[in-house]
């Protein structure tokens, strides 16, 4: 399954998310979601963080491109996410 | 493959419409098809004639027209949740004495059937909201 | 639940907070009224409609009780909620309706696999 | 005292509104005076005209509308925030080609300086979004 | 000051305002901000429990009746919210 | 800011992820041009309103940066942030436009206090 999280880590949509994952599951983290860039405590990054995507042009948008280590982080733009939803037969919207 | 879209946030609130217009275009730049669009809760906004963004803004209800015409999207929109919110087509507004409406083809009034059918029939459905 | 559409409806948000689970469970009784099998999942404040006080309805707005009343007439008999949701929330078991089964923690992940369609509200 | 009120939240969306509404009456009934209702952001939704929510719902710009006639509370829109939420007066229709249009009187579309204007003349501003 | 706050406990605007709330302020709690009578570990039933105000009728809305201990909490009605506001110059509603 | 019509403009939430900040700051500009004092403060996700690299617009959505540009002319010169906000974002002062002052901790409520008006977005 691909979960899609649209709301910043502190939101209460971010703790249910995160009793949905599960082993094969992806997640991509759009509009507000990218904010989780910025917080580094977010236990999604503890147990998950290789199967975690940002959206590049959120990223941009929200101004924090030169904030995060880009190395660290894994991100796809629009075609790329695309290609996520083809990888998982089931998308999920967190909002 | 085939996919479907669902919209629940309004234009000028949310950036759900902005998000989901984007990934539209990208579904279809990689060759896939885009079967249709179906708007519920605050997304029917989507679908107002009567929006008039200033001019340096995009006109969201024009971009999903253009994405009709061009690739033949079907725009469907939840009639109950758009005639709660104030949005209805001619025929609802005769039907609720109304003189004025704010909906009009391509984008169609129809039940959530519509949305579960969707659903079925597509590979894909994507929520942005 | 292993048919081939079986669809999962989750509810997350309050009766009175928004429209989202109104509009989630007139999504559930349509897919019931088209004879598709469908379960129901409360997370988060989606919780508090599964109250067995819920239902009266705030001064002006539509009770939320009726409908929820509404699910079994139309099949919808599996009401869901997880363990981590009421410890959330600090409710037990018998705070909520009795037709409310609990799925135990980390067990989510599964149960949501076993669908194969999702709406998430 | 003087209110005044601030309305962010669309009806058959947000709460706000319908808190709103039951604190204008207990405003009257504590016999203070209440000035005017602002409505902004998502809150522009409820001076629409073309609202039809199903029978057992309260209708939320009646609601308004019968605050306005009992008790002479204006009812002021921001202009910038309807117009691109899609909520237009007769005259702002035609200034944009539309022959359709959904916000009348008693609601009046303004700009923002009568919020400033509501907040300095009254002892008391609340907001509900 | 009062403060209205229409989130729940765990929301980043019911943490916001934490930071806002001096010490004549009082807070009254509607909407889906009476779900912080559920949550005993909130940290504002510590710091300024004795200024904190329910909304009766969102309480019974939310099926919160019998779940809380009416005796621990203070609640007013709209009548009561109404007071408040006239109490205290300014308000500022959290949402 | 002891004026008896200073007026505080809170913005709290982000440039793209609803319009409460363009309608915050539309707000304020209105109160600058009738000649009311304002102050803004930028408090939980707002304050990313005030990182440098803001501007960007995404894609389809018109960019914040311009309407924050505008501030000064309308001589809204006064852009305050808490400590609370930095931390909770793991940003630090240097992130931030030049014209950014910063509120100690604790020092909050005293500060919205010595407004006579506040709008909170």
């Amino acid at each position: 399954m691909l979960h899609i999280l649209t709301k910043g880590p502190d939101s209460d949509v971010a703790r249910q998310l995160q009793q949905a994952i599960a082993d094969d599951d992806a997640i991509v983290l759009i509009e507000e979601g990218v904010l989780a860039a910025l917080d580094g405590r977010w236990e999604g990054w503890t147990l998950y963080k290789s199967r975690i995507y940002l959206l590049a042009e959120d990223v941009a948008a929200w101004g924090l491109g030169e904030l995060i280590d880009s190395e660290t982080f894994a991100t796809v733009d629009m075609q790329g996410f695309v290609g996520l939803t083809e990888q998982h037969t089931q998308t999920l919207t967190w909002y | 493959m085939e996919y479907g879209l669902l919209v629940m946030g309004a234009p000028y609130t949310s950036p759900a419409p902005h998000s989901a217009l984007r990934f539209a275009h990208a579904v279809l730049t990689q060759g896939h098809r885009l079967n249709g669009v179906f708007f519920y809760h605050e997304g029917v906004h989507n679908a107002s004639s009567l929006m008039a963004p200033p001019q340096d803004e995009l006109n969201l209800r024009e971009a999903w027209v253009e994405l009709h015409e061009t690739h033949q999207v079907s725009l469907d929109v939840c009639i109950a949740a758009a005639l709660r919110r104030g949005v209805m087509n001619e025929a609802e507004a005769k039907r609720h004495g109304k003189t004025s409406y704010n909906l009009e083809a391509p984008f169609e009034l129809t039940g959530l059937g519509q949305l579960l059918t969707l659903q079925q029939r597509c590979d894909r459905l994507v929520t942005f909201a | 639940m292993e048919e081939s559409n079986s669809l999962l409806v989750i509810i997350r948000h309050a009766p009175y907070s928004s429209n989202l689970l109104r509009e989630g469970l007139d999504a559930a009784l349509v897919a019931a009224a088209f004879g598709q099998p469908v379960d129901l999942l409360f997370l988060g404040q989606g919780v508090t409609a599964l109250l067995k006080e819920q239902g009266i309805a705030a001064p002006g707005m539509k009770a939320t009780r009726p409908t929820m009343d509404m699910l079994e007439m139309y099949d919808i008999e599996q009401l869901w909620t997880s363990e981590e949701t009421l410890v959330a929330l600090n409710l037990t078991r018998s705070d909520l309706r009795d037709n409310v089964q609990l799925i135990e923690a980390h067990a989510l992940p599964a149960f949501m696999k076993s669908y194969s369609q999702i709406l998430n509200f």
